[in-house]
């Protein structure tokens, strides 16, 4: 009966994995979790850097979320997209991130993106690939700025554009045909733009709205749906329902609104003692 | 078929090319049924596109079978309770109308009872198609019986023929499990028959995955004197019983009856009706709903001790 | 080829399991009691992995028993049904988990109501007015959708708990053969001959 | 047949026996059989590949692109291989995949062409017909279990129509204004379609060629067996060309500014 | 031709040749008093790839019969090309174009006959009975089949398809006091109920998308009622037979 | 047969105008078998906020006991009712400490949210089973008959249906869907959460 405090400890708890791997053995598949298709890109440009994502989320065949954020704070100046297990980018980018604050409080410095860099890979090494996040990495700090991936084993590639994910062979392509170092801001994010489309488009993983977040050494620009050039298209039809047109067996209605009725006593009644 | 000759003998060009091109043709004799109008309808089995692998069962199995492998791409449909028995009155057939695709239900009208002829039916249970195109077949057959003899095929016949023909594939990956009913002179009948080549004659029979349920509320209720009504009435509680407890079975119930004249259909009920209102106003109805919360609705076993008497 | 079978009706649970102790293809025993009485007002019949189930019948008994040794009173039912699911969920997390499956009987002094709890192995619980384990809820379930009632008498309870042991060993293809049949109601639980 | 209630209706599984009968009746395969089966080598698994093949139409008819390489693996083995043919007068037919099955298809369109000219009717072997003989064969080589391992790409240009169209191992076939095989369809798919969509009658032939370059060159980048030297055919009214084997400028000067994959900076 | 993800890296690929494969999209038909709709969209995709955004999957056979077909595509199309030379012979034979419900029963009998190899075809046959009623026919794999008011195959049938059982059969509705529902749809309202079927599966479904193809086929004698307005209805019949064949087109998202 | 398919079962939940509503069915099978016809898995947080846990019923008991503890400490300590978007990160939290062991629910979150001004804000979200939230704007569904309620509910939700509306879309999707999928049904249970009170109603599902 180990019922563990409401402040448990950290870190991961195995406690069901004996018996999933019981329930397993007699012949039950495990679920799968929530991914991110995706694609994710960033590149270098004159004053900084760009990051792109895609908003879709996939369980299997089926699209779970249709705009997701997919590019995750980790500081003011850097931030990272997440491709793979959709849990586990959320969760690794949430916990870098808290370190990187208590890591920049204790040193008294702005962070730098290596060392976000270094603590992610370290942190994914050790569980040698089976947190499942593949992870664009890009910030300004005082070196500059710098991007870089990092695989879900923990190798990680400092380029000046990458991408991830599904659509990452499509979104490369743009890539390796119209990169140019020193861009413009505008054709950067143009650039990103249709990077990130070209794996919305051509890519079954990847869909719906374009996300941006610019970062330069000044400030950092998220641009949350930046192009969405996805939108559902009106419906041809009103499906309301006419009002009695599900049966059902009971009912119970619970008032939120407490009424108090106030009887005085003690005006008629026998008063109470109070001596 | 592919012998090292024809795979190195590279002269014949026109005659390579045509043997590589050339799919078994498969409507040369692997159909039956109007060929373009010219085909003639009794040519013995049909013969079967088969894979050229080493163990074709295992290709199919590996292609089809969703419960070692629910990843599998073909779905063949399965999933029904059929029930059909004997008494006094002729024979009762009943069953269920849903089709599942693993945990899909693809569909929730599927006729499970074939007509074969006037006086003789068929029972749907394991894989869809092979039950309705066997049957046809058997159908077929029947018809050319009866225009050869002069006089109608017998049950035990006609369960014979099916279960020689269904035994002549077995091993292939077959999934069928009917019951053929009808009247013939020995008075009504009933044979199972199934793909394993069992055939098995008697009074009461339930097949598929809610047969176990079926079976509960039949053997409970049967008599060899039930009255007309009474057996219909246990035909339809005992697939709605199936229905209710079986994720795999459901939908409707179609009823049929077998008398000396040949077979009836009584009706089609909707399960959830059944649960809710029962069969409504048919013979033999208990005028309320099937549902065990309809049936026992205001009833307690809770046993509070009597209230004493007003002090 | 284990069955078990229970039914609440007019202020009784009736728990009724079968009584053999198979091996392999061997019956070793055919008396076997698989119905453990927790409490005054208390059934459990299990079945399942062997050795689990006696050992966890055991430990269950126990713990029920220095409960009331403690508190002078009796888990209530509902209460008893809660702690032993949570045993069973939280020793499936374990190495040496209890593959056992449970019908839990009992009749509630202070609401006056019987209680019965459907428990498998993975500590699912649900009370439920009748139930079974082992193949012959196959055959049971639909059965008793069919004949139970709730204000049944105890004649009329074990009449329907007749249909279903003579159902079961119709159709089923290992008859389970005896059956030990437990009763437990206001008056606290005694064994009935069928 | 599996009674048992969770597993009816499915195909017997009689490598398992539910009921403990033995011995397991199961009859003895009688379909085709061969003796020497056992001795014929079928293509299991490509050996000699080639990869991607691109192909979009333009304005006067079809372009189509292919590098010279055939790997043996990981291995560049051979570094002139024409991946390009020419079939008839209105058609180009180009493979990825496997390279020795592309040379024995070459053989049947060859034999194809001379019963076509020997019947002596006037008709010509266009893109379509010679299209559809493919999938027919593909399919049926499938349907045997033993598949020619090629992707292939039809163009062609006949009685003033483009043609253009894919079929592949298992036989399926489709035709879009760009096409690309292999790693093509990852890397270079994305670019042809948002050059070429929708543009079809505009692009002229520069256009078209500079778009299969710029294709080309990324595929280079990007796929660890393709080479930069490759073909292109082009196939309008004024018939086929396959031009001559060409090179293009790639830029690799900005790799000198990256240092290491992290934290390195000298 | 496989990318390689995740899940090639985790499990070992199998060496052996799988002749099938699975190209997605999904497939409708619902029938009516007089008229039938078959619709499909035109995705061809392969894993995460779309092949091409114009594939038909919707056939016309004769002037009353059209038939849908999803799942692999290579067995798809083979087995239309079977089943149209099928009825050009019947009609060399016969001198008239094969009935619906004949044509029914020869799917199955086509499809039966790769009982042990099948195609991997899920066919939804929709059309105009001799009767003049609209039909639909659906297969499984292997051909068994029934003949229905409306059915939904393919990659999203099971999110298209009980949308359709309560939008056209009115499932799980309780008709207003009085009142019953009606037993069959006018074809404005089936158009509109399929149309935004499709958008619905685009929205949820990675291998939907693309294109939206809709015939209709019109039985003898039944006026366009309004459906001259529809825009880009091109009319397909080719016989004088009375029955009358349209197809409609619309853009669907291509993400 | 999935893990997640052993005993069955859907939850789904909707946004509407001031209003939000959840549902699911009521079975619990032991994969084929039904074994009862009234397992409720949806269960009340706090006064507008409730949560669905669709997947292996014992794990519905486990994290639902769980989840109350931490409810109560959570009210304990911070003498205050959570609020659903708190909710949402506890539960999503709590799900992803067993990433390598995870429970077999994929829970569903529906309440309001009280705005600064005092108003109340709907809230739904869902999470996968080791705790990925998924914020929707309109619908969210999970369990067996997923996919068949993704197809229903993307066709007939509206924005601003007001709660009786709302009841009637949320009602016919859950009980279309469910008719289409095995392992879901036998009756449905509703609840239409609006700032002044809570309508739950049973409904007369197919029960096959």
């Amino acid at each position: 009966m180990s019922q563990q405090s409401a402040f448990s400890s950290p870190g991961f708890d195995f406690s069901n994995s004996v018996r999933n791997n019981f329930l397993q053995e007699k012949g039950m598949p495990l679920p799968k979790a929530t991914s991110t298709g995706t694609t994710i890109v960033g590149c270098l440009f004159k004053d900084g850097i760009i990051l792109g994502a895609d908003t879709r989320a996939t369980e299997g065949e089926i699209i779970a979320d249709k705009n997701c954020e997919k590019i995750h704070y980790i500081t003011e100046s850097i931030r990272c997209c997440g491709a793979g297990t959709a849990a586990d980018t959320e969760f690794t980018t949430a916990t870098i991130s808290s370190n990187m604050e208590l890591h920049s409080l204790s040193t008294g410095r702005k962070p730098r993106v290596v060392t976000v860099m270094t603590m992610l890979k370290q942190y994914l090494f050790q569980y040698q690939g089976h947190i499942g996040a593949a992870l664009v990495l890009g910030g300004v700090d005082s070196t500059g700025p710098h991007l870089f991936t990092i695989h879900p084993h923990g190798s990680t590639d400092k380029l000046p554009y990458v991408t991830m994910g599904s659509g990452s062979l499509a979104a490369m392509a743009v890539f390796e045909s119209s990169w140019k170092p020193n861009m413009e801001r505008s054709d950067a994010l143009a650039l990103v733009s249709a990077a990130v489309s070209a794996g919305i488009f051509n890519d079954l993983g990847s869909g719906s709205n374009v996300d941006a977040c610019i970062i330069t050494a000044t400030q950092t620009e998220m641009l949350r749906n930046f192009v969405k050039p996805n939108e559902r298209v009106e419906k041809e039809r009103h499906y309301t329902f006419r009002r009695g047109t599900t049966a059902w067996k009971s009912e119970n209605i619970r008032d939120l609104i407490v009424n108090e009725d106030i009887t005085l006593v003690g005006a008629t009644g026998d008063a109470m003692d109070t001596s | 078929m592919n012998s090292i000759l024809q795979r190195y003998s590279g002269s014949n060009a026109g005659g390579l090319s045509k043997s590589t091109i050339d799919e078994d043709n498969d409507f040369s004799d692997a159909m039956w049924g109007s060929e373009a109008g010219f085909g003639t309808l009794a040519k013995g089995v049909p013969g079967f596109v088969v894979p050229s692998v080493p163990d074709p069962a295992a290709f199919l199995r590996l292609h089809t079978d969703d419960h070692a492998d629910p990843s599998c791409r073909i779905k063949i449909q399965h999933g029904t309770t059929t029930l059909a028995f004997r008494f006094q009155g002729g024979v009762i057939v009943a069953v269920d109308s849903r089709a599942t695709a693993g945990s899909y239900v693809a569909s929730g009208t599927v006729k499970k009872v074939i007509e074969i002829n006037p006086y003789l039916l068929g029972t749907m249970a394991g894989g869809a198609a092979d039950c309705q195109y066997w049957e046809t077949y058997l159908g077929m057959h029947c018809r050319l019986h009866e225009l050869r003899n002069r006089e109608r095929i017998s049950v035990s016949a006609a369960s014979k023929y099916l279960s020689n023909l269904v035994y002549s594939y077995k091993g292939m990956g077959l999934s069928m499990g009917t019951m053929i009913c009808g009247w013939d002179k020995t008075g009504p009948a009933v044979f199972y028959v199934d793909s394993d080549g069992t055939r098995l004659k008697g009074d009461l029979f339930s097949v598929g995955s809610g047969s176990t349920f079926a079976y509960g509320v039949l053997d409970q209720g049967y008599r060899w004197d039930l009255t007309d009504e009474e057996a219909q009435e246990l035909g339809r509680r005992s697939i709605y019983a199936a229905g209710h407890r079986d994720a795999f079975s459901g939908n409707t119930c179609n009823l049929y009856h077998v008398k000396e004249d040949g077979w009836k259909f009584i009706g089609n009920y909707d399960i959830t009706k059944l649960h809710y209102e029962g069969p409504g106003d048919v013979a033999g109805s208990p005028g309320h709903g099937y549902g065990y919360d309809m049936r026992v609705e205001g009833r307690s076993s809770a046993n509070p001790p009597e209230a004493p008497a007003q002090a | 080829m284990e069955t078990s079978f229970a039914l609440t009706g007019k202020g009784y649970v009736i728990v009724a399991a079968d009584t053999t102790a198979i091996r392999s293809i061997v019956k070793m025993q055919i008396d076997q009691d698989k119905i453990k009485e927790l409490s005054p007002h208390l059934l459990m019949a299990y079945s399942g992995e062997p050795g689990d189930t006696v050992q966890f019948a055991e430990y269950v008994e126990r713990n029920i028993r220095l409960y009331q040794i403690r508190n002078l009173y009796p888990l209530r039912p509902a209460a008893a049904a809660s702690w032993i699911r949570r045993s069973i969920a939280e020793t499936l997390r374990t190495r040496n988990a209890y593959s056992v499956n449970l019908l839990l009987g009992g009749y509630d002094t202070s609401s006056h109501t019987p209680n019965l709890y459907w428990i498998d192995y993975m500590g699912t619980v649900v009370e439920v007015p009748f139930a079974a384990h082992g193949y012959g809820s196959y055959f049971a379930l639909s059965l008793l959708d069919r004949y139970h009632d709730p204000e049944a008498s105890l004649e009329e309870g074990l009449a329907t708990l007749k249909r279903c042991i003579d159902e079961v060993s119709k159709r089923l293809v290992v008859d389970p053969g005896k059956y030990k049949v437990k009763v437990v109601d206001k008056d606290g639980i005694r064994e009935v001959e069928i | 047949m599996d009674h048992f209630p969770t597993n009816w209706g499915r195909p017997r599984n009689d490598a398992f026996d539910a009921y403990a009968t033995y011995p397991i009746h199961q009859r003895p395969y009688n379909g085709p059989k061969d003796t020497f089966a056992d001795g014929v080598q079928r293509t299991q698994q490509p050996i000699v590949t080639g990869t991607s093949v691109l192909a979009i139409k333009y304005k006067d008819g079809v372009m189509m692109a292919a590098d010279n390489l055939a790997s043996y693996g990981s291995l560049a083995r051979f570094k002139d291989v024409q991946r390009l043919h020419q079939v008839g007068n209105y058609t180009v037919i180009g493979a990825g995949g496997d390279m020795s099955d592309f040379q024995y298809i070459q053989y049947i369109l060859e034999e194809l062409s001379i019963d076509e000219i020997s019947a002596q009717d006037g008709h010509e072997l266009g893109p379509i017909e010679i299209h559809e003989y493919m999938s027919q064969l593909m399919y049926a080589r499938r349907s045997k279990m033993n598949p020619l391992w090629n992707s292939l790409l039809i163009g062609g240009f006949k009685d003033g129509k483009r043609f253009l169209s894919y079929v592949d191992l298992l036989g399926t076939t489709y035709s879009a204004s760009t096409l690309a095989t292999g790693y093509g369809a990852f890397i270079a798919q994305p670019l042809l379609r948002k050059a070429v969509e929708g543009r079809e009658d505009v692009i002229t032939e520069e256009e078209a060629r500079k778009i299969l370059e710029d294709s080309m060159r990324v595929l280079f980048y990007r796929d660890a067996r393709s080479m930069n030297k490759f073909q292109i055919a082009t196939i309008s009214s004024a018939g086929v060309s396959i031009s001559d084997s060409m090179q293009l400028e790639t830029a690799w000067s900005f790799a000198e500014n990256i240092r290491g994959y992290g934290a390195q900076t000298q | 031709m496989i990318m390689p993800d995740m899940d090639s890296l985790a499990h070992p690929q199998e060496r052996r040749f799988n002749p099938y494969t699975e190209n997605g999209g999904t497939i409708l038909a619902i029938a009516g008093a007089d008229f039938s709709v078959i619709a499909g969209d035109t995705r061809q995709s392969e894993g995460y790839s779309i092949q091409t955004r114009y594939a038909p999957k919707v056939f016309r056979l004769t002037d009353r019969a059209v038939l849908a077909v999803n799942g692999f595509a290579a067995d798809g199309n083979m087995f239309v090309k079977k089943v149209k030379q099928r009825l050009e012979w019947y009609h060399h034979a016969h001198a008239k174009d094969m009935p619906l419900r004949a044509i029914a029963r020869l799917i199955q009998t086509m499809l039966y006959a790769r009982r042990f190899f099948p195609y991997y075809v899920y066919n939804i046959l929709g059309g105009i009975e001799e009767d003049g009623t609209g039909a639909v026919y659906s297969f499984d794999p292997v051909g068994s089949y029934e003949r229905e008011a409306c059915r939904a195959a393919g990659a999203a049938q099971s999110l298209v398809q009980p949308f359709l059982d309560n939008q056209i059969y009115f499932k799980n509705q309780e008709a207003a006091q009085g009142t019953s529902h009606p037993s069959h749809l006018p074809l404005e309202t089936v158009l509109s109920i399929v149309i935004d079927s499709f958008t619905s599966a685009t929205e949820r479904h990675i291998e939907v998308g693309d294109g939206l193809e809709i015939f209709i086929a019109l039985s003898k004698g039944r006026t366009l009622q309004g459906m001259e307005s529809i825009r880009g209805l091109q009319e397909l019949t080719v016989t004088e037979d009375g029955e009358r064949l349209f197809v409609m087109r619309r853009d669907l998202k291509k993400d | 047969m999935s893990i997640m398919e052993y005993n069955g079962g859907s939850v789904i939940a909707m946004v509407g105008k001031d209003c939000v509503a959840i549902a699911s069915d009521l079975r619990l099978g032991s994969q084929a078998l039904g074994i009862s016809s009234n397992f409720q898995r949806i269960f009340p947080v706090t006064d507008r906020v409730y949560v669905g846990l669709p997947g292996l019923a014992t794990d519905v008991t486990t994290l639902r006991e769980r989840f109350r503890y931490r409810v109560n400490m959570y009210t304990i300590k911070e003498e205050r009712e959570i609020e659903p978007e708190t909710f949402a990160h506890l539960v999503s939290s709590t799900l992803y400490q067993h990433r390598f062991g995870p429970y077999f629910i994929e829970p569903v979150m529906a309440g309001l949210s009280k705005t600064p001004s005092g108003g109340f804000k709907p809230f739904i979200a869902a999470t996968d089973l080791i705790g990925c939230l998924n914020f929707a704007k309109d619908f969210v569904v999970a369990g067996t008959a997923s996919a068949k309620l993704f197809g229903v509910a993307e066709g007939l939700w509206e924005p601003d249906l007001e709660a009786e509306d709302l009841f009637e879309t949320i009602s016919q999707t859950l009980l279309n869907a469910v008719d289409r999928d095995a392992y879901s049904g036998w009756g449905a249970i509703v609840h239409v959460i609006t700032k002044d009170k809570i309508i739950t109603r049973t409904l007369k599902g197919r029960m096959d």
